[in-house]
């Protein structure tokens, strides 16, 4: 990880919290010091969330800066888009990743591509947060992992945290951040760290150092990887939930795997990669989505473009098979720390 | 931001009462049973506009059936629609405490509207086909769909049709005219239109019906289905079941605020009913009014059964945090369960012992497949479809990528 | 596929004329001008179902200004109105003339439809946010925004303040209240919606104006505002210039067969009138009506314009392949400019002679901004802003991918 | 090419026809065959649509087999879908490709997922055609290629053809495949070949062997990849437009590259591009979509993947650049043979 003290003492004391609790306070911070922050979407006002993200935030600011909306994800991105244009800071929230399609065209064709075809007389200030991933059994339209969509289309930031410390900082960044920004929370995060094994207790998020999280304001930068796990002998690039997957796998092969938490996917930090690999020369990437397509094959696509006279073996992708997300058959779907280490020993081996 | 005396204000609808309140239904008023008259199948949806603002009522609180609408329905049916009420509510019940025990993820139940699912099933052909969302399981099992089979998709087992792949409840039955359930809210009300202009070009009888939701109607299908099946005047009957709640949000979020459901299909020159959905006589009746208007060329209906979710949303949420605790008690149109049986026995065509039998055998009937189902395992036990079977279905012959996944995961 | 004789029919709307066929607006029929009264301002959605079947109308063919929704505007305004009308329409046939001659790629007019935009933007505060579609350079022109500057945006030349990106008409002027023109339909809808809550949030007094055609309701999103606007009571008017036909299709493809497009409004709860969209008087009435409306916190009006689009789609369709080249002379709603100027000549405030000056004035006018703007270059010859600007904006700092691409292309 | 014998004698006599009237040819001959087929979009009836692909199809088999619809395209694909499972194979249109978003959720949740999650109770026969691509001066909004998002949807088969004796068969293929096909036509090569050289005349189909169309019944199978230029030095893998522009920069580099058009993106036909690439060890891979997770990133990362030992130079790609499609640099954002022939030169170099 960055060093902690990366984050300033103004950003106050630093408390257990879970990765909901750590996003609450993020948008609670940025409520508090702009009124023009508003936070909205299904079931986001009286009930603050399906997941709880929003709690509390209703009874604080009131309906009017936090409130339900419509079934109507369209909608959500759409009055969202007005809404940054009048001025305020809107951040939506789409109930989970797999519904964002109705939106898809207020995100993609307007929200992303605002500032240009106004020649930045109109932006589009805001942040759509949607949980993503599977591992709690949502079968397929509870469990996508779109974000190698948002990647494709120029004018999104797309950004995944992998941590309460990093979720907050993100998160506030993002509000901050006058582009609009694609906010994926790994819902399997949400309650502590995950590293596949889904037949051992949950570890809750008050045993970890990152779930300390300061109280105030800080921000943690958008375009900024994080060496989650420092090593030698390969790279492996991943984020979300598979950052801790993939540093199980290098614990339990041994390997000495350099994982690299991407943090925010596109713009992305190209030269950490690039220096980590080039130190390596090996190359894993990892993320859950599935695979053609998936944002591996621009990872893949962009190690090799910038590190070929440096690798020693192919680029592996470890990834979701590329069928919907089962129900019943979740973990032999989820790319767990088996399978990882089986990429990280062929990775070495080859 | 500082407030000038003319400035403006965000209204944001709010229920009348909330956890720690008493219900309130103060503000509700329908029409008597038997007062709405009864339109002829060919008027047009220009005389019909003002039934989106009614309500079409047939039982009274006493058991007796009133006025135009008062469907001609032999005992025998009637006694079977209530016992597939029963039975629904039995099944319910089961599956909702079957997923409690861990068995399985997720569950959703249809308590207090099963009028709806089951007369509109009994009211169309069997080959009519259903487009549902994930709460018409009454429309499969007055199809006799087999509870087992349901079961085992709920528990995603070996005998699971839908083989582990899809949450629990996400059934499909071509053959029984049930259309596979999506987790999307809202797709399958365009689907429901195209498969009726199908059937429309094919010069054939059937015709659809698609499901919704109240909340679901803020979602941008339901509108693109109205709008496709005003245009080719589609052969399909599009039911709102408005149970006043989509999660946490009252149906005012959807948009129900000082208007009707049943009015959107007004304002696209759509013939609209409001019905009392907890009515099984009005529910047949209104359902087989549509039904014959779609199949004699004459156009869609939209209908919106007025009702009210007495469960849970879902096993994953807990409605006594955001609405009181005993609301569906205090629901002014009632259990249509209740107000069937008063109507039976008010005929002299069943009593309180029969109906208790009755009540029995079902919940036994749901016990015993219930156990079979077990049998073949749950989520729980692990005694899932093979992880081999998840590569199949994506398309119709398997591409090299996937036979190669497939080797991968080493199955 | 055989047909039993109680088989099902798929209908697809025609239109009443096609190429070689009559202008045919026989079942065409409107109250008369002033039979139409004036609600309240606060009158209730509810007790305006009515108006969004009926037409409000004030000028009569003979240009007196009849009944309650008669603006008291001062004929000062009136001929500021005309000037703008005349203007728009100059400009519209110099740059679709432009298009001919090669000089850029597209071009959309307003021709026929001028009264809309004008009226409404008089109507307006100037701080009002508009929303326009691609058809409402009226609201730029009637907000004096510089037609040089609408010129070299349709050249995309050197002084192009979209600087090339953008096809022509897809302005964009915050300072004027003109949002950035998409070229997906209905996308402003939800966004004007959006805004005027912002406004609400924020206290502010300022309303926005959202606009779409009559083929573009269809689209999901127009929906999703109704719903949005409704809910939160949005201070926003909602237009739909009903111009009869989307590209090729008639307006019963986008479901106005039997109905109105403001019944849409209507079935959302939302207050909603019909107006004769040539007649500058209503639009200027119903406009300040659904303004004065919104900015008293009373909610969102929809309003359909009835109007008749006189030339082509585009530059890029020949409406003789669809429609009878002579349809908008038999239009029966006649041409608005013609109806404001025998208004003004009516009321002693106008003549031929100053109309014909007018006319000949504005046009000079458009031609030495034409020349102007021709003088910084057209898409013909190839006097385009600079390549490297392509990669601006696209993020509000350029990251490294973009400034690496900038120079793989050597610019 | 493919052998041009591959076409059975029964497919008729072989007559010049533009990609517009081979489209059309393959629609007539699908509706003759089988009155299951129907054919709807915006603008598609009476008119025969914006580019005139369905030209006299609705005089010719009257309105309830080829009709106008509402402008929705949620509903366009809506329909479609029940339209299927009723039994039909309808081939939708959508009017520009820059148009699929709001039909995103039925394309991606329903159509692509409905075999699936009914087992094979319900299936989507359906073909969705879209013209895509830039060339035209169309803007942002009537030149997109979005072609790398339908390749990340399991469940989708995309085409796209690159002439039109192709374009027929293909389009035939597409409508009798019970999977969903995305069927995207490259406008710019509707009335001719075209290999970027935009300041040149217009060359006519009727001058190319490929404007030689079978009048009746034939198929280009799908997954199958063609090789449109055979050579030696280095492997070109491109579709669409660009199969034009790549062949034409091997003509004016001089360097025997081999240009392989994949026809099917997904699921395409590996061994071919495995085979070409094993056999020159250089890879160039060319597409007009932007760069960023583009399908490009998918063929690199599938080249790597299977090709890593034989591969002499870093595979390069070239493709359009990372900003919405602008109206006036329409030729500096179009990937033109310029930069196609300088990555084959780099490639070459390397
Ligand atoms: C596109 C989409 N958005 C959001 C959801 C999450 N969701 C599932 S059910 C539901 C509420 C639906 O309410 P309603 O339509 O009233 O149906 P009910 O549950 O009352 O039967 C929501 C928001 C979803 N499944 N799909
Ligand atoms: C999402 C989307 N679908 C299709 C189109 C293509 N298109 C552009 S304008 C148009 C017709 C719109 O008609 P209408 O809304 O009546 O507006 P009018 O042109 O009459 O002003 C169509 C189909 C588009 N621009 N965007
Ligand atoms: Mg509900
Ligand atoms: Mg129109």
């Amino acid at each position: 990880m960055d060093d902690p003290n990366a984050i300033p003492a103004t950003a106050g004391n630093a408390v257990p919290m879970t990765m909901i609790q750590a996003l609450r306070s993020a948008l609670d911070v940025s409520m508090a010091r702009d009124d023009k922050v508003v936070v909205f979407g299904e079931d986001v006002g009286y009930f603050g969330g399906v997941f709880r993200v929003t709690e509390g935030l209703q009874a604080k600011y009131g309906p009017s800066r936090c409130f339900d909306t419509p079934i109507n994800e369209s909608g959500i991105v759409g009055i969202a888009v007005g809404m940054g244009a009048y001025g305020l800071r809107p951040v939506a929230e789409i109930q989970f990743a797999d519904y964002f399609y109705p939106g898809a065209d207020q995100i993609i064709s307007e929200a992303a591509r605002l500032r240009y075809r106004s020649v930045g007389d109109f932006t589009a200030p805001i942040t759509i947060r949607m949980p993503c991933g599977g591992g709690i059994y949502g079968g397929q339209t509870h469990s996508q992992s779109p974000e190698a969509l948002f990647t494709h289309v120029c004018g999104l930031r797309t950004v995944m945290p992998s941590n309460p410390v990093d979720a907050k900082g993100l998160l506030i960044s993002a509000i901050e951040c006058n582009d609009p920004v694609i906010f994926l929370e790994p819902k399997r995060l949400y309650n502590g760290p995950f590293d596949g094994h889904h037949d051992r207790p949950v570890v809750p998020w008050s045993k970890h150092p990152l779930g300390r999280v300061p109280e105030g304001h800080y921000t943690v930068p958008l375009e900024k990887a994080a060496v989650f796990r420092p090593g030698k002998a390969v790279t492996v690039i991943t984020y979300g939930t598979m950052v801790w997957v993939s540093a199980c796998a290098a614990e339990e092969t041994g390997i000495d795997a350099e994982v690299i938490d991407l943090r925010s996917l596109w713009p992305l930090d190209l030269e950490a990669i690039v220096a980590s690999v080039r130190r390596t020369g090996r190359c894993v990437i990892v993320h859950e989505a599935t695979r053609t397509s998936g944002f591996g094959a621009e990872l893949t696509a962009l190690v090799q473009e910038h590190c070929f006279h440096w690798l020693e073996a192919p680029i592996e992708r470890v990834t979701g098979w590329d069928t919907p997300y089962p129900h019943a058959q979740e973990w032999d779907y989820f790319p767990g720390p088996a399978r990882v280490g089986a990429a990280l020993k062929r990775a070495m081996e080859a | 931001m500082s407030r000038t005396s003319n400035a403006l204000d965000l209204h944001v609808p709010a229920p009348h009462a909330r956890p720690g309140d008493k219900p309130d239904f103060s503000g509700w008023s329908f029409p008597e049973p038997g007062e709405t008259p009864k339109p002829e199948l060919d008027a047009s949806a220009a005389e019909l506009r003002d039934f989106a603002y009614g309500l079409i009522r047939v039982l009274d609180f006493d058991g007796n059936a009133i006025g135009p609408w008062a469907p001609s329905i032999a005992p025998e049916a009637l006694r079977r629609g209530l016992k597939y009420m029963l039975l629904t509510r039995a099944f319910d019940d089961r599956m909702y405490r079957a997923q409690r025990q861990g068995k399985t993820s997720f569950y959703m139940q249809s308590f207090g509207e099963e009028a709806i699912s089951v007369a509109q099933a009994l009211a169309l052909n069997s080959d009519d086909m259903c487009f549902p969302s994930y709460r018409q399981q009454g429309v499969l099992i007055a199809r006799d769909y087999p509870i087992f089979d349901m079961m085992c998709q709920i528990y995603s087992n070996a005998r699971d049709p839908m083989r582990g792949r899809q949450l629990p409840v996400m059934y499909s039955s071509k053959k029984d005219g049930f259309f596979t359930v999506s987790g999307n809210l809202a797709t399958q009300v365009p689907q429901a239109v195209g498969w009726a202009m199908a059937s429309a070009i094919a010069g054939d009888t059937k015709i659809a019906s698609g499901w919704i939701g109240d909340g679901s109607t803020a979602e941008s299908d339901f509108h693109t289905a109205l709008t496709f099946a005003h245009v080719y005047r589609a052969p399909v009957i599009l039911n709102v079941v408005n149970n006043q709640w989509a999660i946490s949000s009252f149906q005012a979020i959807a948009g129900g605020e000082s208007t009707t459901f049943a009015a959107r299909g007004v304002g696209c020159g759509i013939a609209s009913l409001r019905v009392d959905g907890n009515d099984f006589l009005a529910v047949y009746a209104a359902s087989r009014w549509a039904a014959e208007r779609a199949r004699g060329n004459l156009g869609p209906t939209l209908i919106e059964w007025v009702s009210y979710r007495a469960g849970a949303h879902s096993t994953s949420d807990d409605p006594s945090k955001y609405r009181p605790a005993d609301d569906w008690q205090r629901f002014p149109l009632g259990d249509p369960i209740v107000r069937l049986k008063a109507h039976l026995i008010g005929l002299g065509e069943w009593s309180e012992a029969q109906h208790e039998q009755a009540r029995q055998e079902l919940e036994a009937e749901v016990a015993a497949a219930q156990k079979e189902a077990e049998s073949h395992g749950t989520l729980l036990d692990g005694h899932i479809p093979s992880p081999a079977t998840m590569f199949d279905d994506v398309f119709e012959r398997m591409p090299w990528h996937l036979r190669l996944q497939r080797q991968q995961l080493g199955v």
